[in-house]
């Protein structure tokens, strides 16, 4: 696979071809359901300001712990969701302003995997229905005529046996589901495909082989990934960036060795050396750093640093001065005051 | 009610902590007999933590809730086996003998703290409860036991906590709670069936930690229930690794996960993708797992193995012993081993 | 607390431990859904009586006509070998009436359903699919006909017909049956909505009657569906009760509450007179609740 | 006796119960018809339960010259229940406010004969002028004069009616009060009012009309209900004495279950179904057509049969009680199908639909007979139409009723007036039918004004047999009408009206 | 929860006006004159009738008549019947006979429709569970009048145990055969609901850490599955109290038993409007009332929900 060169989305200009997609200071925020209309209206605050861009035939892993605003990133992402403030831009446009044809063109170029392939799949629609379903919306595409063979063609792509067309999503296994999904989402040939967990729910022995279906879907249709799972080895093995998320924010970003290697943020550090699989290959050199605490409340986030309360590394700065992006390395920066100090650990 | 020391059978006696013998469980479905356990058998020691490795549906909650008697009965019955915890066979022995037992003697964590606990009672209750059933403690001294057990699993500020109910804590605190519900009365055996699976990465290394300290604080028998391979090496010291409701490999677990004998184990062991592998494809098995309802005659595995051979089509590889206490049900183990090695 | 002192005795008497069973095999034998007792039976009545309504005449003779070939000084008498359910008060076949009876009781229990049927899913839809006010304005309108109690209603509105034919009382009937189908629809529709597989579709760029006909509305209208059966018998009954009290049908209709009614004065004198409406409405409702009983148990995965 | 006294309370005062329907109210004159204020008021005049005849009670005459202008004197010593006494003053109070329109009460209608009564009811809606009816002059305490209208003999027979009582001062004074905790003139005191449950009498020592009144238990129970089947019910199980209007359906039930002496039998027959036939509905005015109608029904079939032959064929416009009554009157009354269908071809047949419309709370199954044998016998549409008895009644008031209307009618008191009065143009439930016949009016006003008896029953028979020819109703049955007691209870009768106060205590 | 409780109430007040304006219209609409009622068969004067209407403000349009009463509901003023009696009097003297017997109804459904359900939900999938099952359709299936006529027949006629008619004997002796009768007839949805939601509970997790706990079956099930099993019952308990109260008519009838169903059902035959309007606002209240309590209940049983 051909690493196209990454470049940090904040302070250096770009050095290499146009992003596919690009998000813009994007919040989102949610009102708290509240009893009464008196006092100030509270807002959880699932994406605080993200910047994120992908390019085209990139894939771009996202880690963080649970909450932090990684399935609120893919739903903006997808145009599911008008985030609150800033511009989702897919080829430099503002996907939520398309309008007729354009907004068509988009929806057929961003496509997005769910984590659970058997609820993301109607229960009273045949496998041929549920792939033949992008083709029956975007009728242009393929005519009715040819449709029958392209859904064949697409089952034989994911690995699924084209004779089990008619039949129904729950006659299938868990990997096999996702298999669905998966001919789903590229049945349009789209250029992006955001994965919220999309292996999360699988077997251990499956997710092998859905990592490699996606491995071979990219080279062969030269797709765009965003991809998010919990599963940091397997974000390794597939990812060319990583942004580490915590609380909102984008607070690591950079190519995938050196995050994982020369790792800038301290929750980044907490992170990975909280995964038994990372720290077993490479001996003594990653001491488990076990954070205190659990992660504060997206209501209220803290001051300042946001992980100043659970950061081994906190001082007094931390706690009022909001860190921006520091630059490690020309496609690498973490939002933290002392990322230099970190990422030479 | 009784008090511990009145009930303890054979205290010193040459008993394991726990043996399952035979084990089989059945389910009785709309759609037919579905035998998710079969031909069970293995043994816990004190002190010893034993990690059942196997993907999902290959038998592991069904084996550890027969093990607690907590099987819905009906569907599930078990048609033949025995489960020995310190000589007294759990099957036979009397209901009430059993309740005894059971929370006290051998307890279990389990996988989703948020549906494990009850929604409508504090936790302090649920706690507290173990305590005054089982050691007739007032309202009052279970309470203060409560909070000393929340604090013992590091639930900050404990005592202002007590009252609280399930949904006011965070994912990781809840499975404090169910971790200290399941150690309340110093049980010599701990089943915990995947207690890390529903939480985040950071939460899971505070909760495994926390659980292998109690193991060797308390010299309990553990026995650690999961399909991640690297928690399995991380706290156990013996592993069987179940497919299809049958143990197909068990022994040391550096052993086998580093030199596997099974094809399963194998493939499992090496779909993890490592460093190395990067840009490469992983090593997957191929196929899906067997319905339950409808097993091979032969190895549940054969259709997705690399080694298969006529002979695995036809018959069951029975658990065999290869080497110095490590079993693996394989025609082909050596062959397997050597693959690996080489 | 410590009770040491308890009979060794009674541990060992226990007996079977509870949650262990007699280790038995049971025979599973479960067909097709359709061959299952419940299903069976409860089918056949259900099928019987619809055709006994659609064609009463196969069960009472050709050429039958409940009004006629009355004979007044016959009035009131028991079953005989020439009248097997006895004579009314009108003196006429009692058989015959019974039979006829059928069409009005099963008219109204289908058509009320099938019309509550209609407007839970539309209402439903509506107030689940869009919120905001178009579900404030139909929850509130639930909640009014919930209100109402729904004899008061029904009485009122019955009230308003002098002479009040199966579609007077299918009228009232259906004016106070929907709100519960209304609540259960939107609730479906709302968490259907939400499912993963509606925002996939809505990825793929569907419009949002696509979303409704082919997402929605299928994954929602079964439970309704088999929600609806269940109704059936409680419809029937309803109206049986209403006309009892003698603001349901009036003649010439004739149906089995109206018979009830009339019959009650005649308990003693003439028993048969409650007998045979009251046995063959009761088997109508039991057949229609069972057949729902049993489709829901089938197709509902709460119930199971 | 009853379930409601404790019979085997220490006292051991005689108690009986009585089947009553919650009433509107305690004072005669809003609701006339009630058990409660016959039993708890005494009037000017009576009928002895033994004779049948009327008599004085209160009064010791009531006399006139004319039959238009009335002297009545008072007995002397009277009081109410309170000690109060009763004079001239207590009943021309009662009778004004009663027959002031505005207060609505029920018994205003009796006052239509009574000189002045437009007055106190202006036909225009204003308010009325007065408040006193100008026909009702006090003379003294003891003596009363009232004018009426017209000549009408019967009046010394109104007032036995309860819309004519007396009422003590505080009934003007504190009307609330005394709606509550009524006091009256009667053989019965009010003790207490349990709404929608009962209403407890006791006997009043005080009566001073106790010679004409035999005298029943010391404590009458009213029981509420709200149908009669429920009321039965309870008898059956033994807790209630007395019931009345028994439908034909359960006498033969209360025949087996309860016995045969269960039964009282009413003797004289005061009321009679009919099937009238406005004038405004031009279909029907063929005389030959309603006799045709009326031809077509098997009175005795059906008196037979579906009335369990608990009631007679009608072949008159009145009930064979009265005085007036000749047998077969009504000519074109008895069942002939043959020339039932000639007088429809006669009429130049009927293509219509004939409507009936009648009560949907009582007496379906009748109607429906009836309905099904017109349409057999001649074979034209019949078409039921069951109606609320309130909006009955208001179509009927109001002339819009869309055909024949069946119904029941019965008297106040014993008088072929009651019956012939409907004929009458702009007589009492004239509004019905609209039927107006000048040489009908004349003979009934004359015979209303006449003194004796037998003149005026020749009179009325008569008119009667004018009216028939044009068969503004078709009578059709005389129902037997049937009272159920326990042992205890003595039933009595007053010229065909179960009247519960005056039973006798039999145990 | 106050909050709530105020938006609960906000939310109330629409319905009470649609149902009411509902009722009003539909009376109104209903034919016959409710003066013809007053009077019995003798028609009252011209001038009679128009003073009564006059008084009874029935010749103004329907909206002014439906606007007047509302405002004098808003006052407590339920307005007088025809006969001068305050309407709100005549429902008040007959709602503590109709609630006794509802309430009783309504207990005696709880204990038999619970006990039914949970039995049936503990031995979900065994022979106990079909016998509720055939227990209650039957009762679901056997019209509620035919099984009163029935046991007012048996037990009060035949056998004597209670008075077969009437309240003098007071409660409970006089309600419990009418109150038994409406409890079976009520008591099979309620049986159905508890065994489904019972069922679902005895599947969850926390069951199963509950008898790991080596809790006793009985206190398994009393202590935690029998409160979450009623989270979705009690939702139901309430509104169908309100629902009895309401329902009753048929049973009062057959019983004769003096409740607001009688009240009802007479002046819905003599038209007289207010009564009605006034039984239904008052019903709909009581409805809106339990539906509050029920939610506040909700919060009790279910601590997720509080707030
Ligand atoms: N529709 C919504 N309304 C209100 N809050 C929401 C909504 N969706 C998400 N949130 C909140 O936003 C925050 C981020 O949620 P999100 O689902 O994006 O997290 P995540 O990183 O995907 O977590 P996980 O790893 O558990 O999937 C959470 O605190 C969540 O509670
Ligand atoms: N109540 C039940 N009824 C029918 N089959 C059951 C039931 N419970 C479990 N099974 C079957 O038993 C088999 C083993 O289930 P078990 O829960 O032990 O799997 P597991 O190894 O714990 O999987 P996971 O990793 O997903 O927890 C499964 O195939 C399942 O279908
Ligand atoms: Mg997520
Ligand atoms: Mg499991």
């Amino acid at each position: 696979m051909s690493l196209p060169e990454a470049t940090i989305q904040n302070g250096t200009p770009g050095r290499a071809a146009a992003p596919l997609m690009e998000m813009q200071g994007i919040k989102q925020h949610y009102p708290v359901h509240r009893h009464l209309p008196i006092g100030p209206q509270k807002v959880v605050k699932a994406l605080d300001g993200v910047d994120l861009d992908v390019r085209p035939g990139e894939t771009m892993g996202v880690i963080g712990e649970s909450g932090c605003g990684k399935s609120t990133l893919a739903r903006v992402m997808s145009g599911l969701e008008k985030p609150t403030e800033g511009r989702v831009l897919f080829r430099g446009q503002d996907i939520n302003e398309l309008k007729g044809a354009e907004k068509r063109e988009m929806r057929r170029n961003i496509q997005l995997i769910f984590q659970d392939p058997f609820s993301s799949l109607n229960p009273r629609m045949t496998v041929e229905e549920l792939v033949g379903e992008p083709f029956a919306i975007h009728s242009e595409i393929e005519p009715r005529a040819g449709r029958r063979n392209k859904i064949r063609e697409l089952l034989e792509l994911v690995g699924l046996n084209p004779d089990h067309a008619d039949r129904y999503p729950h006659n299938f296994s868990g990997g096999q589901q996702q298999r669905i999904g998966i001919a789903r989402g590229i049945a349009l040939n789209p250029k992006m495909l955001i994965c919220d967990e999309p292996v999360s729910a699988l077997d251990v022995s499956v997710r092998a082989q859905i990592v490699n279906l996606l491995d071979t879907l990219q080279k062969e249709l030269g797709l765009s990934y965003l991809f998010i799972a919990h599963d940091l080895q397997i974000v390794r093995h597939i990812s060319d960036r990583v942004a580490t998320m915590y609380l909102g924010k984008v607070v690591e970003l950079g190519r995938y060795d050196e995050v994982y290697d020369r790792t800038g943020h301290p929750y980044t550090q907490a992170l990975l050396s909280a995964a038994p699989e990372l720290r077993k290959n490479d001996g003594a050199d990653r001491e488990r750093i076990v954070l205190q605490g659990d992660p504060p409340s997206p209501i209220d986030p803290p001051s300042g640093c946001r992980f100043h309360t659970r950061c081994p590394l906190a001082q007094a700065m931390c706690v009022d001065q909001e860190p921006e992006p520091v630059e490690i390395s020309g496609t690498h920066a973490a939002r933290c005051h002392f990322a230099d100090t970190v990422s030479a650990q | 009610m009784r008090t511990q020391q009145t009930q303890q059978p054979d205290p010193a006696g040459d008993h394991p902590l726990l043996r399952v013998r035979d084990l089989d469980v059945e389910f009785d479905t709309s759609k037919g007999i579905a035998t998710a356990v079969s031909g069970m058998n293995f043994t816990v020691q004190r002190g010893e933590a034993l990690g059942i490795l196997g993907e999902s549906g290959s038998g592991k909650s069904v084996t550890a809730r027969a093990v607690m008697g907590i099987l819905d009965m009906p569907p599930a019955k078990v048609p033949r086996g025995e489960i020995l915890l310190e000589g007294e066979d759990l099957l036979t022995i009397s209901a009430k003998r059993h309740r005894e037992l059971v929370g006290s003697r051998v307890s279990m964590v389990f996988q989703d703290a948020l549906t494990a606990l009850n929604p409508v009672h504090p936790v302090g209750r649920q706690i507290g409860e173990l305590y005054r059933v089982h050691r007739g403690y007032s309202r009052k001294d279970a309470k203060a036991a409560a909070i000393d057990m929340m604090d013992r699993v590091r639930i900050p500020a404990a005592a202002s906590r007590v009252n609280d109910y399930p949904h006011q804590f965070s994912g990781g605190m809840r499975q404090r709670i169910v971790i200290a519900m399941a150690l309340a009365l110093d049980p010599v055996l701990l089943i915990a069936d995947e207690p890390t699976t529903a939480l985040d990465v950071t939460v899971q290394a505070q909760i495994l930690e926390l659980l292998k300290e109690q193991q060797v604080e308390r010299n309990m028998g553990l026995i650690l229930i999961t399909h991640d391979i690297s928690v399995v090496k991380e706290v156990t010291d013996q592993v069987a690794v179940m497919y299809a409701g049958r143990i197909v490999e068990h022994g040391a677990t550096d052993e086998v996960l580093n030199h596997p004998g099974h094809p399963y184990t194998q493939g499992l062991r090496a779909s993890v993708a490592g460093e190395e592998l990067k840009g490469q494809r992983l090593p997957a098995i191929p196929g899906t797992p067997p319905d339950l309802l409808r097993l091979p005659d032969g190895c549940s595995f054969a259709n997705r193995c690399p080694f298969v051979t006529d002979e695995c089509l036809e018959q069951v590889p029975p658990l065999e012993s290869v080497g110095a206490g490590r079993q693996s049900a394989c025609f082909h183990t050596e062959e397997v081993l050597d693959h690996v090695t080489a | 607390m410590s009770q040491t002192t308890e009979p060794t005795a009674s541990a060992v008497a226990a007996g079977e431990p509870a949650t262990f069973p007699p280790r038995r095999r049971k025979k599973t034998n479960r067909g097709p859904i359709w061959l299952r007792p419940r299903f069976l039976i409860s089918g056949t009545i259900v099928a019987l009586m619809l055709l006994m309504a659609a064609f009463p005449q196969l069960f009472a003779g050709f050429g039958s006509d409940p009004n006629a070939n009355c004979n007044v000084m016959e009035t009131n008498q028991a079953p005989s070998s020439e009248h097997i359910f006895g004579v009314d008060i009108q003196g006429c076949d009692y058989y015959t009436n019974v039979i006829y009876g059928a069409r009005a009781s099963i008219l109204v229990g289908i058509v009320v359903t099938a019309i509550s049927f209609v407007v839970a899913a539309i209402l439903g839809a509506l107030a689940g699919y869009f919120g905001g006010w178009v579900d404030v304005i139909i929850s509130r309108a639930c909640d009014m006909a919930f209100g109402l109690p729904f004899i008061l209603a029904a009485i009122v509105v019955l009230q308003l017909f002098s002479e009040r034919t199966v579609w007077t009382v299918i009228f009232a009937l259906a004016l106070f049956n929907w709100p519960g189908g209304v609540r259960f629809m939107r609730s479906s529709v709302m968490e259907v909505r939400n499912r993963e597989y509606v925002q996939a579709s809505m990825l793929l760029g569907a419009s949002k009657t696509r979303i409704i006909k082919s997402h929605i509305i299928p994954n929602s209208l079964t439970p309704l569906l088999v929600l609806q059966t269940l109704g059936v018998g409680g419809v029937i009954s309803a109206e049986a009760g209403l006309t009892f009290i003698g603001i349901g049908l009036t003649p010439p209709s004739v149906s089995w509450g109206l018979q009830l009614a009339a019959a009650r004065d005649y308990i003693s004198a003439a028993p048969h007179l409650l007998v045979f409406p009251a046995l063959f409405l009761t088997l109508t409702v039991l057949g229609f609740v069972l057949f729902g009983e049993a489709l829901r148990d089938e197709f509902d995965p709460k119930g199971k | 006796a009853s379930g409601a006294g404790n019979a085997a309370g220490a006292g051991e005062e005689s108690a009986l119960s009585f089947q009553l329907s919650e009433p509107k109210s305690l004072v005669p004159h809003e609701d006339p018809g009630s058990q409660v204020a016959m039993a708890t008021c005494a009037n000017l005049m009576e009928v002895n339960t033994e004779s049948q005849e009327l008599e004085p009670l209160a009064a010791t005459s009531v006399t006139s010259d004319d039959a238009q202008h009335w002297k009545i004197e008072l007995q002397d010593g009277w009081t109410f229940q309170d000690g109060a006494p009763v004079t001239a003053d207590s009943f021309a109070k009662a009778w004004n406010k009663t027959a002031t329109g505005s207060n609505a009460w029920q018994g205003n209608g009796s006052f239509t004969a009574f000189e002045g009564y437009k007055d106190l009811n202006p036909s225009d809606g204003s308010k009325p002028t007065t408040d006193e009816l100008s026909g009702v002059e006090v003379v003294d305490d003891q003596h009363l004069e009232v004018a009426l209208n017209a000549p009408n003999a019967d009046f010394p027979k109104l007032l036995s009616t309860s819309a004519l009582c007396p009422l003590p001062e505080q009934a003007f004074s504190d009307p609330e009060a005394y709606e509550e905790n009524p006091v009256s003139n009667g053989p019965y005191q009010f003790v207490s009012w349990n709404h929608n449950e009962e209403v407890v009498l006791e006997k009043w020592d005080g009566f001073k009309g106790a010679d004409g009144f035999s005298g029943g238990a010391d404590k009458l129970t009213g029981q509420i209900y709200t149908a009669v089947d429920a009321a039965y019910t309870d008898m059956t199980a033994g807790n209630l004495d007395m019931i009345r209007n028994v439908p034909a359906t359960m006498v033969s039930k209360a025949k087996s279950q309860l016995g045969e002496d269960s039964l009282y039998e009413v003797e004289t027959g005061s009321k009679q179904y009919t099937l009238q036939i406005p004038e405004y509905i031009k279909d029907l005015r063929d005389p030959d057509l309603r006799k045709a109608i009326s031809m077509s029904i098997d009175r005795e079939s059906i008196a037979k049969s579906l009335l369990q032959g608990y009631a007679s064929a009608s072949d008159s416009l009145v009930p064979p009680s009265l005085d007036s009554y000749e047998e077969g009157a009504c000519a074109s009354c008895t069942f002939d199908a043959d020339e039932a269908k000639k007088l429809l071809k006669k009429a130049g047949g009927f293509d219509g639909t004939l409507v009936i419309e009648h009560n949907s709370a009582s007496d379906q199954q009748l109607v429906q007979a009836i309905a099904k044998q017109i349409k057999e016998n001649l074979g034209i549409k019949v078409q039921l139409k069951p109606v609320l008895g309130t909006e009955l009644q208001s179509r009927r008031n109001n002339q819009e009723l869309d055909g024949a209307v069946f119904g029941l009618w019965g008297w106040s008191y014993k008088s072929p007036d009651q019956y012939l009065s409907q004929y009458e143009t702009g007589g009492d439930g004239n509004e019905t039918t609209g039927y107006s016949s000048k040489p009908v009016d004349k003979l009934v006003r004359s015979a209303r004004a006449s003194q004796d008896e037998a003149t005026a029953a020749k009179t009325y028979a008569e008119a009667e047999s004018l009216i028939v020819k044009d068969m503004p109703a078709i009578p059709l049955f005389i129902p037997t009408d049937f009272g159920l007691h326990t042992e205890c209870a003595d039933m009595k009768e007053v010229q065909g009206d179960l009247q519960f106060y005056r039973a006798g205590y039999g145990c | 929860m106050l909050g709530y409780t105020i938006r609960r109430i906000g939310q109330m007040i629409p319905v009470v006006i649609g149902a009411t304006f509902l009722i009003y219209a539909l009376t109104f609409l209903m034919p016959g004159d409710p003066i013809a009622a007053l009077t019995g068969a003798r028609p009252l004067p011209e001038s009679t009738v128009a003073q009564i209407r006059q008084a009874y403000h029935l010749d103004d349009p329907f909206l002014v008549q439906y606007g007047n009463y509302m405002w004098g509901l808003l006052h407590g003023n339920f307005g007088i019947d025809f006969f001068g009696r305050p309407v709100l009097g005549l429902i008040l003297e007959r709602l503590p006979t109709t609630f006794a017997l509802a309430l009783t109804a309504w207990v005696l459904k709880l204990v038999i429709g619970l006990a039914i359900g949970v039995y049936g939900g503990l031995r979900h999938g065994r022979a106990g569970d079909h016998f509720a099952l055939v227990f209650t359709v039957v009762f679901l299936g056997v019209p509620g009048f035919v099984i009163a006529l029935g046991a007012q027949t048996v037990f009060g006629v035949q056998l004597g145990w209670v008075n077969p008619a009437g309240i003098s004997a007071g409660w409970p002796m006089a309600f419990i055969l009418p109150a038994l009768v409406m409890a079976f007839e009520a008591a099979a949805g309620l049986a159905r609901l508890t065994r489904t939601s019972l069922v679902g509970v005895l599947r969850s997790e926390y069951m199963r850490t509950a008898r790991a706990k080596g809790l006793s079956p009985r206190r398994v099930i009393w202590g935690h599955a029998l409160r979450n099993a009623m989270i979705p019952v009690v939702t139901y308990l309430g509104l169908s109290l309100a629902g009895m109260l309401g329902g009753a008519v048929i049973i009062e009838a057959i019983f004769n038993i003096p409740g607001i169903g009688g009240l009802m059902v007479t002046s819905i035959n003599n038209k007289e409007g207010t009564i009605v309007v006034g039984i239904a606002t008052m019903l709909v209240l009581v409805y809106l009332f339990f539906n509050l309590l029920v939610d506040l209940l909700y919060g009790v049983i279910d601590p997720r929900v509080r707030v």
